[in-house]
């Protein structure tokens, strides 16, 4: 990869991330964080791994982000004001400034890394992957996709909103019960939808959000 | 500072630079070819796309029974001649002369930035995919051969997902940053359907990869120039029916059309994310639109109608079928242009039918489009990929 | 010569069997399937016994089947397996105890008819049997161990099979603890077995491998002996652990038949039997196993006499003549030991089935006082209880007498004429006792309350058949031991020879086969038990009122015997109340719940205290603790970077 | 030619980023962007050392990294969203409810 593609990407890289962690709304935030997590696919790519590269883009940036986006309109996050417990945040920037100097120095001084003999540039074709994956890996790998079935399994009874008794009772009350069980597709159709309105009549929603 | 790391990169890479240095002119002109691919390829979609609105409208009126597209005409001349009005003019110039000069309205507490970003988040990633397809095998100038395709890549398809992927981006954030509740909402059903059928297209896809056991589709396109029983093209829908209408029908949905047109259904939001658009980021909204359907209507060319190839026409002219197979020996370009002329005519083919398609069929409700998705694409797209597994497992990857 | 014979295992297998489907199936299948499964894999694993004891004969003389099934310990180089050894020994054992056993489970089948847990009785019955088989299969003393505590356990378990019956609950207790105690005793004898061969780097515990290093045993060959020996007391209940045999006839007929008189009460003589060549080798722990027999022999038939309850007597019978087994391989004769304790097995069990059989005709009826004249109504177990009793009194040729004979027989050549006089003297008592138990159940008047009267009925079916072919075993059963000379002589001696050779120890052992001639012995013998029977006839039969009056004239006596000596009153006076007092008062109140729950207390009040004071750390903000986190990877990335310096 | 080093530097600067955001922000879903961001500088990490000698271990790592990143991503917004609909907030200062 060319010094200047690198040294582009990585002002972009740093720029996005900082965009993160100081944009105050947090749409802004995710599409700082996008930017950068396209920016890092592109370097991946640089580097020549094309296909993780690839597949950073397509999960992290096509399926992640939007999910993160998907839950920033649920919860109608509004922009966040400034406060909390400074002393932690000032001493954990200082922190963090530590790290990035103490982690700067270890790799640019670092015996071992200078003193590794040169090696070709591994192939990062999808087939060398593959089998890599399917040879060496084979046990971490299955057990990734048992790791994504429950994740799945998690996610959804999190995320399930239980009826509470009040509804039940309300529902029970009005007669609702066997319309509304009868075709349990219509009442999840209603509910991403429902819950945006009803917070933005709330009153304030509307400067809330883009406040 | 020279860094003290910085000694072994020149020696990694020593052993796969060429030895000889390539001249500097050589290194323009492939640079100006590089560059005539890539705005050929895109100028070519972008008018197909132009296109296509006008055959929208004039075949939505065609089915509807009306007259359609018709005011605009310089100056009368066809009518004199006794030309039908078709509307060509005003559809083609005079709409996006219009749609340009508008005034670029801007919601109030809207986020300015963002507003203006979107349209363009949303067409970007749809043409950068052109960049990686092949409108025909190579072409040789004197002794250059030049690849018909903007930019070879190995994982052409896992690029071709990611920039989908991206486009999603555009009409969320189109959505969110208009202020507008209609828009929101139609964002969220955007980017819910696009995310939703998404996974069915990366199917597909799958299938197609691993029938064909490439990702370059430059590759596919030369693998399908084989033929069965000495006559019949190695086609991919022969192979691949069932990911062919899964393509086809995820491809449909994620351009947002009608029946999948969910997110901008105007009885029910307006005109969903773009509600507060207008003039020319409408007009790149649109324009995305059938940026897709032209999309679609390649990946489907593509993957099952052999790209650019052309019924036993080989690199040297047609092998016709049979037992004395007639040879028809054809010069380089003409081949290339046949090719060309193929990939194009496919594409059209499946963009009008895709059209047809608009006019014909009535909106999926938001559950049912749900459902369709998760509950029937998904689930037919996960057992045609087991299946395709199987067979290739069994039967070794022949094709 | 060894053979591997893979059949060994199935003897096992059957009763595990029978365990797993009585336990998890038992009472879903119904009675009719336990009554079939239960006693059908006995006869399973008897009939596999058989096959291995043939296998056997037709083997050398002192061969032995074997197998190994799997490694069980593995430290180091001490090596122990779960392997079984089915040798002359073994086989006489496993015959009896699956014969005997099979023939009780079917006994059962009847004297549990009309009980609900039946499940559970068979459950635990098949899995005495398979522990017992354990004990008598294994071919080390820790797999034997297993089968020992695993005999304890379903004695236990079946002594307190009525468990709702506190008093039954509590004799359950009492034969546990004093097991446990014997048991104490016998894991200190296989530790001081370990430790002896360890310290010369002997990492075994099979019972050949133990027997090849007799010399590095003999130092501490009599504490390891005297050691197994109060597990022997305690298994076998002889002095002094004998007193929870008695209270364990609460338990159901058939255990008391098949448990406490047939095999697990005489695990410790075959123990003693299996460790001959450790026995051998210390003559103090042989007269100490001799004197204890013997003593315990007269000692239990004493009581035995004055007892009104018909299956106490019989315990207090099973007592005194496991003092014989005790006497006889106390004075080095384990083949007569083996063999009393296999024909013991027959007419023991027989009398206890009998027993059994008259209490369930008389609803539960134990006491003899209100028995009497029952023989017109249980013909069956009026002869076949006979049978038993001239068994056990030794007289010829039922099978007592063979057996009982030689024992004494060996004493006499042993030079112990007192521990001989003693064993003549319980023969007559025998007699007495048990003639006493006939004449008072089957003859004279009935003095069966008139409720019952009505409802006698002979045994059933399932249960006579048991009873007729235990008589059987009871008359022809000694005939394997005949005195040398008769027909095929001792053949049951010269087939455990190479297992357990006799060797008349002693001090007199010198005087073999002078004075005394073993007809002779016999001849007194016999009569001695005729005369007991003669003094029971005119005691109990000829003149009734005559055991009344003595027992006023000799109240003293007649109190103590009745009161079986207050062993149990000493024992709660000495030891019982004491370790009670001390438990409550030091151990429970002092060192518990001062010093322990002190301890405890103590220890969690000041881990409150502290985590009072630690965890205003915990503010319950995420980014506190990533802050402290932070600090962390700060102190880590330093040491590294201390490393890229330098 | 860009040397690893540079690489590497880069993606230390974007790990100490995401530890500023995880230690400065307030709300939980910008906190767990972060995360990403610093799994993100981790994966850089892995690639061009990875590049550096020679060997896909790094890529496949990376490959992981990112699956598990999608399953923690689901769950965690999945707890964000009840963690919302019991308190009614998302920020991390509110979210005290383990303290002594």
């Amino acid at each position: 990869m060319p010094l200047w593609l690198f040294s582009f990407l990585a002002v972009l890289a740093v720029i996005s991330a900082l965009g993160v962690i100081l944009q105050r709304n947090p749409v802004h935030c995710l599409l700082g964080l996008a930017v950068n997590l396209l920016d890092i696919g592109v370097i991946f790519i640089g580097l020549g791994a094309v296909t993780v590269g690839f597949l950073q883009i397509i999960v992290y940036v096509g399926a992640i982000m939007v999910l993160f986006l998907f839950v920033i309109w649920l919860l109608n996050l509004q922009a966040e004001g400034f406060g909390g417990y400074l002393g932690v945040k000032f001493f954990g920037a200082v922190g963090a400034a530590t790290l990035a100097a103490e982690l700067a120095v270890m790799f640019w001084r670092a015996a071992p890394i200078s003193r590794l003999l040169a090696a070709p540039a591994p192939p990062g074709s999808i087939t060398s992957l593959g089998r890599s994956l399917f040879s060496d890996y084979l046990i971490a790998f299955e057990v990734t996709s048992v790791l994504l079935l429950t994740a799945i399994v998690g996610a959804i009874g999190l995320a399930r909103r239980l009826p509470s008794s009040a509804d039940l009772a309300e529902r029970s009350a009005t007669g609702q019960t066997s319309l509304r069980s009868a075709s349990s597709t219509v009442e999840r159709r209603e509910q991403i939808p429902e819950s945006i309105p009803a917070r933005v009549d709330s009153g304030q929603g509307r400067d809330r959000r883009i406040a | 500072m020279r860094p003290r790391t910085g000694g072994w990169e020149h020696k990694a890479n020593r052993g796969t630079q060429p030895l000889t240095p390539v001249p500097r002119s050589a290194m323009l002109i492939e640079l100006v070819i590089g560059a005539l691919k890539a705005i050929v390829i895109v100028l070519l979609a972008l008018s197909l796309a132009g296109v296509l609105l006008w055959f929208e409208r004039k075949g939505a009126a065609l089915i509807q029974d009306r007259i359609g597209a018709n005011r605009a005409a310089v100056l009368g001349v066809g009518r004199r001649l006794g030309l039908p009005n078709l509307g060509l003019v005003n559809t083609l110039m005079a709409d996006p002369l219009k749609l340009f000069t508008k005034e670029d309205f801007v919601p109030e507490g809207a986020d300015h930035f963002l507003h203006g970003l979107a349209p363009f988040l949303a067409l970007f990633p749809i043409l950068i995919t052109f960049a990686v397809v092949p409108m025909g095998d190579t072409l040789r100038i004197g002794s250059r051969t030049i690849n018909l395709q903007a930019s070879h890549l190995d994982v052409a398809a896992l690029y071709v997902l990611a920039a989908i992927g991206i486009g999603v981006y555009g009409l969320a954030l189109g959505g969110w940053a208009s202020n507008n509740r209609w828009s929101l909402l139609g964002g969220i059903r955007a980017s819910a359907q696009m995310i939703s059928y998404e996974l069915a297209l990366g199917l597909a896809f799958l299938s197609v990869v691993v029938t064909y056991g490439t990702l370059d589709l430059q590759e596919i396109c030369r693998i399908q120039g084989a033929v069965w029983f000495g006559w019949l093209p190695r086609w991919g829908i022969l192979v691949q029916p069932v990911s062919f209408l899964l393509l086809l029908t995820a491809g449909m949905a994620e351009s947002k059309r009608v029946p999948f047109d969910v997110p901008e259904a105007e009885s029910e939001l307006v005109a969903g994310y773009f509600t507060e658009y207008s003039g020319g980021k409408q007009a790149v909204f649109m324009m995305t639109d059938f940026a897709e359907v032209v999309l679609t209507a390649v990946l489907v060319t593509l993957f099952f109608f052999g790209g650019w190839q052309v019924p036993w026409l080989y690199h040297d002219g047609f092998h016709f079928p049979g037992p004395h197979g007639a040879f028809l020996r054809l010069p380089n370009y003409a081949v290339a242009i046949l090719q060309i002329v193929s990939f194009w005519a496919k594409t059209v083919f499946f963009c009008t039918f895709q059209i047809l398609v608009r006019w014909t069929l009535p909106r999926f409700r938001y559950d049912q489009l749900m459902q369709f998705g998760w509950k029937g694409l998904v689930p037919v797209g996960l057992l045609n990929l087991i299946v395709t597994a199987l067979v290739v497992v069994l039967v070794g990857a022949k094709y | 010569m060894t053979r591997e014979f893979p059949g060994l295992a199935l003897i096992l297998l059957f009763p595990l069997i029978g365990v797993v489907f009585n336990v998890f199936l038992g009472r879903r299948s119904g009675r009719a399937a336990v009554n079939f499964v239960a006693p059908a894999l006995i006869f399973l694993a008897f009939g596999v016994s058989l096959w291995a004891f043939a296998l056997l004969l037709t083997m050398p003389r002192g061969a032995a089947l074997t197998l190994t099934l799997w490694p069980w310990i593995e430290a180091g180089s001490f090596h122990v397996d779960i392997a079984l050894r089915f040798d002359a020994l073994t086989a006489v054992m496993a015959l009896v105890v699956t014969g005997v056993g099979a023939f009780i489970h079917l006994y059962s089948d009847g004297y549990m008819a009309d009980d609900e847990d039946y499940a559970r009785f068979f459950a635990y019955m098949n899995l005495f049997a398979l522990s017992m088989l354990t004990l008598v299969l294994a071919d080390n003393l820790l797999l034997m161990f297993v089968g020992w505590e695993g005999v304890g356990l379903c004695s236990y378990l079946l002594i307190a099979f009525w468990y709702d019956n506190s008093e039954f609950a509590y004799n359950g207790r009492k034969a546990f603890i004093a097991n446990r105690i014997g048991d104490a005793g016998f894991i200190l004898g296989i530790l001081t077995l370990v430790w002896v061969l360890a310290s010369h780097g002997v990492w075994t515990l099979t019972f050949t491998g133990i027997a090849a290093h007799q010399d590095i045993l003999r130092p501490a060959a009599t504490l390891a002996a005297l050691l197994l020996f109060l597990g022997a007391t305690g298994k076998s209940a002889q002095i002094p652990l004998y007193v929870w045999l008695p209270d364990a006839m609460v338990g159901p007929t058939p255990v008391s038949a098949l448990i406490h008189a047939a095999t697990m009460v005489t695990a410790g003589v075959y123990m003693i039997t299996r460790l001959n060549f450790l026995y051998v080798l210390s003559p103090p722990a042989m007269t100490v196993v001799a004197v204890v027999g013997a003593v315990t022999s007269f000692f239990a038939a004493t009581i035995a006499i004055v007892q009104p309850d018909i299956k106490r007597v019989l315990a207090y019978s099973t007592i005194s003549q496991i003092g014989y087994m005790m006497l006889g391989v106390g004075v080095g004769a384990f083949a007569a030991g083996i063999f009393h304790l296999m024909t013991h097995a027959f007419f023991k069990s027989l009398l206890f089935l009998c027993a059994g059989s008259v209490i369930h005709a008389l609803d539960g009826e134990q006491d003899m006082n209100r028995m009497g004249g029952l023989r017109h109504q249980l013909p069956i177990t009026w002869l076949t209880m006979l049978i038993a009793g001239l068994a056990i009194s030794g007289i010829p040729p039922f099978a007592g007498f063979f057996s009982k004979d030689l024992i004494l027989a060996n004493t006499y050549s042993s030079g112990q004429v007192w521990l001989w006089v003693l064993g003549m003297v319980t023969v007559g008592l025998t007699g007495l006792y048990m003639f006493r138990l006939l004449f008072m159940t089957f003859h004279g008047v009935s003095r069966v309350e008139l409720v019952r009267v009505h409802r006698l009925h002979e045994a059933p079916p399932v249960m006579a058949v048991a009873l007729v072919v235990l008589a059987v075993f009871s008359i022809i059963g000694g005939w394997v031991g005949l005195p040398e000379g008769i027909l095929w002589g001792n053949a049951f001696e010269h087939f455990l020879t190479p297992i357990a050779p006799t060797m008349i120890t002693g001090p007199g052992a010198a005087v073999v086969g002078t004075g005394l001639a073993a007809p002779a012995s016999s001849a007194i013998a016999f009569l001695l038990a005729l005369g007991g029977i003669a003094i029971a006839w005119v005691f109990y039969l000829h003149n009734p009122g005559l055991a009344n009056r003595w027992a006023e004239s000799q109240r003293g006596l007649y109190r103590l015997l009745l009161g079986k000596y207050y062993i149990d009153e000493l024992y709660n006076t000495f030891i019982g109340r004491p370790l009670f007092w001390l438990s409550q008062f030091v151990l429970f109140r002092g060192v518990d719940t001062g010093l322990i729950d002190g301890i405890v207390d103590g220890t969690g009040l000041g881990i409150e205290g502290s985590g009072e004071g630690l965890r205003r750390l915990e503010t319950g903000n995420v980014q506190h603790y990533a802050f402290v986190y932070l600090l962390g990877v700060l102190a880590i990335a330093a040491y590294y970077v201390y490393l890229a310096m330098h | 030619m860009t040397p690893i080093s540079y690489f590497l530097v880069l993606s230390g600067i974007l790990f100490a980023t995401g530890v500023v955001g995880v230690l400065v922000r307030r709300n939980i879903i910008v906190m767990f962007m972060s995360i990403e961001l610093m799994l993100n500088a981790v994966n850089l990490a892995f690639i061009a050392l990875g590049r550096r000698i020679g060997s896909i271990d790094g890529q496949v790592i990376v490959f992981f990294v990112i699956t598990v990143a999608a399953a923690e991503a689901a769950v965690g917004l999945g707890i964000i969203i009840s963690l919302f609909r019991n308190r009614a907030t998302v920020n991390a200062d509110e979210l005290n409810l383990l303290r002594w």
